[in-house]
């Protein structure tokens, strides 16, 4: 069956491309998918363990179950928000 | 006129419109809003030492959209009073540029406060967008936290932050 | 246009300029703005069970801007890269009007809700300002804290409140 | 020596004047102006335990010395801030 695949930031620059059409056997897992793709670009594999993914645009899982026609979303640790990393200045103790 | 309360957007981000729209969502209620309070980020000159020229931000729009709503969710959750709006500013933003944009809207302050507050946090946590900054000397995606909406730890942080 | 930081005014209340404000005394400095809090404390339509028809604002205005002026002294002290404008109205008000506008700006943004919060909270407690409630059947003032600027309780009071 | 008085809100109405003008001895304390504001006005006298008061635009103690042509200012509690009382509603929980 064929899935699209859609990657962001640097993940996307080490694939090259910003979305990509892929064969997975029936029944495969996101994280199937995702080690055939670390198996073509060796360098995404660094995401091993700090890798997000959606499938449909819904958060999923690495062991959610792909099917026909499915979209998949590989995310890198996520930056929204301000324009920098905002660590603390003042007093205010906890936090 | 009617914007959308949580949006992914290109345009510069239009603080007043948030506020409006929170403004009277909060109004339709029976104690009407007493509080509204917002949040801007904006991109600074410096970071780690370099020297900040611009920064990209990059969205995966839909699913941004989708945890904008989940945050609102959880916010209605915690705080039944308060009401928030979320814009995030995708593209090439220059110093002094908002990249987002949060207003929350309650009948009480302290509810105010800790709802905008935790929005910021948890955006930070799970909603996809990233940054690019471009440097004296490069650029480098800036990559934070791996985004897990089920993360109880991290949301109970977001939460601990947002309440005083 | 340069406008007063700290303000009595008998017009309505533009946050807008406050955050401009704000936003340029921080960027003066070496980090520049990351974070750009602000809060808005509008009429609110009941008030105990009442129904209110409007509020009348009254202020000793100078005491009032010098006291401002020593709010914003304590939330240097505290948060040494915050700044913070505040704008408060006087005269009537009617429901859904903002009586308060504060704005506080910091590289970033844990020190920019603190200030915005702490702001807030003393504005409260030391402020020569009263209002006046016309509810259905009558109308009465306010009365809510002793004003005491020296009083250490009530200012860790509020720095608890503002600090996460 | 001559004073100027000014007094707010509530205590404006009791006294039914925003300012004043009284004398009072030489070497007289915010408390002895005060004093005498009370027995004119009687229902002033419910401010005792709440008052605050400035002299010449600045915060004062009732035992502040007054000086001819000083303006002293008598406020009841203050009530700056939102259009109306502001408990909590939602679920933080120590504030």
């Amino acid at each position: 069956m064929r899935v699209s695949v859609r990657v962001f930031a640097r993940l996307r620059d080490i694939v090259g491309a910003a979305e990509l059409e892929r064969e997975v056997p029936a029944g495969a897992s996101v994280r199937r998918l995702w080690d055939g793709l670390v198996a073509e670009f060796p360098d995404a594999g660094a995401y091993a363990g700090s890798l997000s993914a959606a499938v449909n645009t819904e958060y999923a899982k690495m062991d959610t179950e792909l099917h026909n026609g499915d979209e998949v979303a590989f995310l890198p640790p996520v930056s929204g928000g301000e324009g920098v990393a905002t660590p603390r200045i003042g007093r205010c103790s906890t936090n | 006129m009617s914007i959308a309360r949580l949006a992914v957007t290109t345009e510069r981000l239009d603080l007043d419109a948030l506020i409006g729209a929170v403004s009277s969502a909060v109004e339709a209620d029976a104690e009407g809003t007493g509080a509204i309070t917002s949040f801007l980020g904006l991109v600074r000159e410096h970071n780690l030492g370099r020297r900040v020229i611009k920064l990209e931000y990059e969205a995966y729009e839909p699913l941004a959209v989708r945890t904008f709503e989940r945050i609102a969710d959880e916010i209605t959750e915690r705080w039944p009073a308060a009401q928030v709006a979320v814009h995030h500013r995708v593209g090439v933003l220059a110093i002094g540029e908002a990249s987002v944009a949060i207003a929350a809207a309650s009948p009480h302050r302290a509810d105010a406060f800790a709802a905008c507050r935790y929005a910021i946090e948890r955006i930070k946590q799970i909603v996809p967008i990233w940054k690019r900054e471009f440097f004296d000397g490069g650029d480098v995606w800036i990559e934070g936290a791996t985004a897990d909406p089920d993360d109880a730890a991290a949301r109970e942080d977001a939460y601990r932050r947002a309440c005083v």
